[in-house]
């Protein structure tokens, strides 16, 4: 696993909310090919992370490197074209456009035409409900429809690493179920993805590593399969 | 009970007056609705608009209706220029702080205005005569004018719906942060956004010019007459703007007819107060819609139940 | 603790002798004084100049109640003025009522008309509420116009109030004292209205209606009650001030331009402290009298063109106004003069 | 003391609140918990009259007050905090408080002295007279329910009150709240801290997708195999 390139590296950010201080010293790194997780209670500072690593936050310390460059402080609009989109919490589409135009707006800054169609179809394989809904406002999807939406939308930047903000939420058993094989498929095609999710059994189940956060700090970390066996997740949620 | 032929021609008046007003809301609407940024200074633009048109005919011997070509250009890059120097420092201010900056902008340019050019009116005479429209006689340049009206409102919904941009500025109005997620510098739509709100101003500024004659406090005229368009056709909604200025005109052309027209202006007042009691009432609904879509969905809700 | 406590409920008596005794303090109470004394020395026209300070002064304090205090920007407050200048033109002039009854019918008037525009929009944004306020003022004037034979139309009409009225404004000496006294009797309300129940729920909805609501207070309620008091304020100020210019019209009193400066006054001198409107007329009036009638014309819209820009500048660099910037003045002068017991 | 019946709200398709009826017992501290989205604040939000119901009642202390508006019920003693503290910047300490306990029609010198009293209560540390704009989050944080208990509250609900306080600050604030419920002041509390919810609770109540998923005593919860599966999966 190590010996694949660094791609992320988080490095002690400290992030603030006006006075509050939401994170207290977060760090982790993602390599290459890597699926990796975030997992942690409500409030533990896993949303913060990733729109730290976005560009939407700003840390007051700390450093974010992304491919071996700091982007700490960059805005948001400069970090995607740099190759990390995102995925984010409550979908965030943009409700009053079409499916296609959502994810036409995903491929915003790419001006390689041809391959913007390609991956137009490869988002199709990946959910093939999509296509019978084109013209259909975003509002107007179901809720697994919306989350396929915005997994889609976010693979249309053609990003190096994708951020997934829990991709589950609000989801019927049998949709997580699905959502979950889709996450792992993108990895086995080769897409490094950070996934934050409060459902700890499903992203252990299917992610390579995964770090435990409780308010604002790394409590633990590791492969998933000795993380599952800890109690740092049980008492991250239940505070035991 | 009124003839036929004068409620054809107080509605032919209207709909060609009402375009223009239209075309003056057009601008106002889109950065209302993208930025949330009421602009006070709307009409005062629109009379620095109607001036550089005015000049362009005494000077350059320009007419007023291909002035707009370069009025119109002019004016973006002037929108994008003052979006930058007073609209950026203060976007995530509060309300107060826009409507201050704006009714700053007023009183710089109408009192520029007064200063270098004088309070006379000034009207352009660019030999257009009348005609006859379905058998109403009626100037040349209110159906010039409208046609402007309507060849604006169609490239607006083209440039909205079917380039990068447009996507850019309708995505970022619907939710600036998920744009930003897109790679759509919120900073760079929002400069496009008020410089092509002015840019419309550019349009409708000859148009004005051709019809109305120009004084240093003619804006304040219509920018009111435009926030009530606005508040009936809807935020950002080009189609919705259009029929609620023609409303609008007829109105105000009924008004005129009928009683005085200097009614017409307390008359669309109280319409405008009425539409904001419906709306505290939550008889209308959201505040980005506007009365004409809203009626037209609870019609044709009516109609499919 | 008790400290604390001690300092907080101070009899205010005690607290009005503490802040004399303040160089701040003694230096304010000095300069009221010399105002008092002013009329033995100052020329005609440096006591007209202070009336209109006084009559402007009025209705920035008034509209600092509503767009100060409460944060809810009305763009429309010369409405009122105009009200309470129109009733005492036209209920003195055409219906031989007495000053007071007339005057008592514009405020009155007004705090109707406040009422009636406040309920439906405040419950939206403020941005309706200020366009609102603004159609309201250019509606009226727009009737005014129509209904010209009764109000004079555009050319507006002279006032004739009774002679022993005239007599008392038309001795520019007792005007002054009596147009100081009801300035000074605003001030007081508005220092009353400040830390009364009204105040404070009003400067609570100024900073976060859902939260002051969530304390107990009925929004809309208080919103329309400090937009009322300000109505009856802002009626008063045009009402005295058409006995004293024996002349009103309808674009000098229902004037988008009027309830602008309102606003601007207080937002130069500082929204929602009880000094900004009075710092901001002091500094704005006397310059707007200096440049429209000493300049005049053309040099005067030169001058408009400097407000604007001020009031950009100041909006963009220093919203909080120039008297919160100059509050290091007051602090220097508390440090290096001595105190008095 | 509180009872919610069928409470229901939908916004568009999606019912973020479905169904709940749950009661809050006098003189107990009642924790409301749930994975992100589960409905706990439009449930505070439905029960303080900041939202409408769909469907469903509230009725406090025998009496319905599903349609009242947010002053009305604050006035008949259910008073609430926010999650993100919005003082009165300009105003000294005392001053914010002073604005719920003007409610009773008191005069400004007792409103005063009741304010003094309340932040002594919430032991509020440091000078009452500093402006609110100099203040810390630990000091916003006791503010802001100062704010709220100076309107004498039966039922006091607290939404995420140690959010951002370090663990020493949040130990401290738990005292407060304790104190608080001992003096007879009702409480319902919606919090992501764990180890304080479990710790402060006689009851809790979980939510999930809108519903009650479950409720019973910190230990019971924390043991419920439903519990467990909403916030670890399955």
């Amino acid at each position: 696993m190590s010996n694949k390139e660094t791609l992320l590296s988080v490095d002690d950010i400290e992030v603030f909310y006006g006075e509050t201080q939401a994170l207290f010293g977060v760090s982790l790194e993602v390599y290459e090919g890597e699926l990796v997780t975030m997992i942690g209670g409500n409030g533990a500072g896993k949303t913060t992370t990733l729109r730290t690593i976005s560009g939407l936050l700003s840390p007051r310390v700390g450093s974010i490197t992304f491919k071996g460059d700091e982007i700490a402080g960059k805005g948001p609009d400069e970090i995607v074209k740099l190759g990390i989109s995102q995925a984010p919490e409550g979908r965030m589409l943009f409700s009053g456009l079409t499916v296609e135009e959502n994810l036409y707006a995903g491929a915003y800054h790419r001006s390689d035409d041809a391959a913007v169609e390609e991956d137009l179809e490869m988002v199709y394989d990946y959910f093939p409900q999509l296509p019978d809904l084109l013209e259909h406002n975003a509002e107007d999807l179901s809720g697994g429809q919306q989350q396929m939406l915005t997994i889609g939308r976010a693979l249309m930047s053609d990003p190096d690493l994708l951020l997934m903000d829990e991709p589950s939420l609000g989801l019927a058993p049998q949709l997580v179920q699905t959502i979950g094989g889709i996450v792992e498929d993108l990895r086995d095609d080769g897409q490094t993805i950070l996934l934050v999710e409060q459902n700890a059994e499903l992203a252990l189940d299917i992610s390579d590593r995964g770090y435990v956060v409780q308010t604002g700090e790394v409590v633990a970390s590791g492969p998933t399969e000795e993380l599952r066996d800890t109690d740092a997740v049980r008492s991250a949620y239940f505070g035991q | 009970m009124v003839q036929a032929d004068i409620l054809s021609q107080i509605i032919l008046y209207g709909v060609l007056t009402g375009g223009v007003y239209a075309l003056v809301a057009m601008g106002l609407s889109l950065i209302f609705g993208v930025m949330d940024v009421v602009n006070f200074a709307h009409g005062a633009y629109l009379m620095l608009a109607m001036y550089s048109s005015y000049f362009a005919w005494q000077i350059l011997g320009l007419d007023p209706f291909l002035s707009i070509l370069l009025v119109a250009p002019a004016f973006f890059v002037f929108g994008v220029i003052s979006e930058r120097l007073i609209i950026h420092p203060i976007i995530d201010e509060p309300d107060f702080a826009q409507i201050f900056a704006t009714v700053g902008l007023i009183w710089v340019f109408e009192n520029f205005a007064h200063y270098f050019i004088g309070t006379d009116p000034k009207g352009i005479e660019a030999g257009y005569g009348g005609m006859s429209l379905l058998g109403v006689p009626v100037q040349e340049v209110r159906v010039y004018g409208f046609v402007i009206a309507l060849l604006t409102a169609l490239g607006m919904y083209l440039l909205l719906e079917k380039t990068k941009i447009g996507l850019a500025i309708r995505a970022t109005a619907q939710d600036k942060e998920a744009a930003e997620l897109m790679g759509m510098s919120s900073e760079v739509v929002y400069m496009v956004t008020f410089g092509l709100g002015i840019a419309l101003v550019g349009v409708a500024g000859p148009v004005m010019a051709s019809i109305y004659s120009t004084t240093p406090t003619v804006g304040a005229n219509y920018v009111l007459i435009a926030f009530v368009v606005v508040v009936l056709g809807g935020l950002g909604d080009v189609f919705g703007v259009l029929w609620a200025g023609m409303l609008i005109g007829i109105v105000d052309a009924a008004v005129a007819f009928f009683y005085e027209p200097t009614l017409s202006a307390p008359v669309y007042y109280t319409i405008f107060i009425a539409v904001l009691v419906l709306r505290a009432t939550g008889h209308l609904g959201g505040s980005d819609e506007g009365l004409l879509s809203r009626i037209a969905n609870i019609a044709s809700s009516n109609e499919s139940s | 603790m008790s400290q604390k406590q001690q300092t907080s409920t101070d009899s205010i008596a005690g607290k009005i002798t503490k802040a004399v005794g303040k160089p701040s303090g003694y230096l304010s109470l000095l300069v009221f004084l010399v105002a008092l004394a002013l009329p033995l020395f100052a020329t005609n026209y440096i006591l007209h100049i202070l009336i209109l300070v006084f009559i402007t002064g009025i209705g920035a304090i008034a509209w600092n109640i509503i767009g100060g205090y409460g944060g809810q920007f009305a763009l429309g407050n010369a409405v009122f003025y105009g009200f309470g200048a129109y009733s005492v033109a036209l209920l003195v002039n055409n219906y031989g009522q007495s000053f007071f009854v007339a005057l008592a019918v514009g405020i009155i008037l007004s705090v109707l008309l406040a009422v009636l525009v406040g309920y439906p929009t405040f419950t939206l944004s403020g941005h309706y509420f200020a366009l609102a306020t603004i159609a309201v003022v250019e509606g009226m004037l727009y009737l005014v116009l129509f209904f010209g034979d009764f109000t004079g139309g555009a050319i507006g009409q002279s006032v004739t109030p009774a002679s022993w009225l005239a007599d008392l404004v038309g001795n520019r000496v007792i005007a002054f004292y009596i147009f100081f006294a009801i300035f000074g009797l605003c001030i007081l309300i508005s220092t009353w209205v400040r830390y009364s129940k009204l105040g404070y729920y009003l400067l609570a909805i100024r900073e976060d209606q859902d939260a002051a609501a969530a304390l107990g207070v009925n929004t809309t309620r208080y919103k329309i009650y400090g937009f009322a008091l300000s109505a009856a304020m802002t009626a008063l100020a045009g009402g005295m001030y058409a006995v004293y210019g024996t002349y009103v019209s309808p674009s000098g009193a229902f004037s988008l331009d009027l309830s602008i400066q309102y606003a601007l006054i207080t937002l130069i001198g500082g929204m929602g402290t009880i000094i900004g409107p009075i710092v901001g007329t002091l500094f704005m009036v006397p310059i707007q009298q200096y440049v429209t009638t000493v300049l005049g014309g053309n040099l005067g819209s030169l001058a408009y063109i400097g407000y604007g820009v001020i009031l950009i500048v100041v909006i963009i660099y220093a919203p909080e106004g120039l008297v919160t910037r100059l509050s290091f003045v007051r602090e220097w002068i508390d440090n290096t003069l001595p105190e008095v017991k | 003391m509180l009872k919610t019946e069928n409470l229901t709200k939908r916004f568009g398709s999606v019912v973020a609140v479905d169904d709940v009826s749950i009661e809050i017992p006098e003189g107990e501290i009642t924790g409301l918990i749930g994975p992100n989205g589960a409905g706990k604040t439009t449930l505070f939000n439905l029960i303080t009259g900041f939202y409408t119901p769909s469907n469903g009642t509230v009725t406090y202390k025998g009496e319905d007050i599903t349609n009242l508006a947010p002053h009305e019920i604050s006035k008949k003693g259910v008073s609430r905090t926010f999650q993100v503290p919005k003082p009165l910047n300009q105003l000294s300490v005392t001053e914010n408080v002073v604005v719920g306990a003007l409610g009773e029609g008191k005069g400004r010198q007792a409103a005063m002295e009741k304010a003094n009293d309340t932040l002594d209560r919430v032991n509020f540390q440091g000078d009452y007279s500093m402006t609110a704009n100099s203040l810390n989050v630990g000091q916003l944080k006791r503010l802001e329910i100062a704010k709220a208990v100076a309107t004498d509250p039966d039922l006091l609900m607290l939404d995420e009150a140690v959010a951002g306080l370090n663990p020493d600050e949040r130990g401290k604030l738990v005292n407060v709240i304790e104190k608080l419920n001992d003096q007879g002041i009702t409480i319902l509390m919606v919090e992501h801290v764990m180890e304080v919810v479990m710790g402060l609770s006689n009851r809790v109540i979980v939510l999930d997708e809108g519903k009650v998923l479950t409720e019973g005593t910190p230990k019971e919860v924390q043991n419920d195999d439903e519990v467990i599966e909403v916030y670890l999966g399955t």
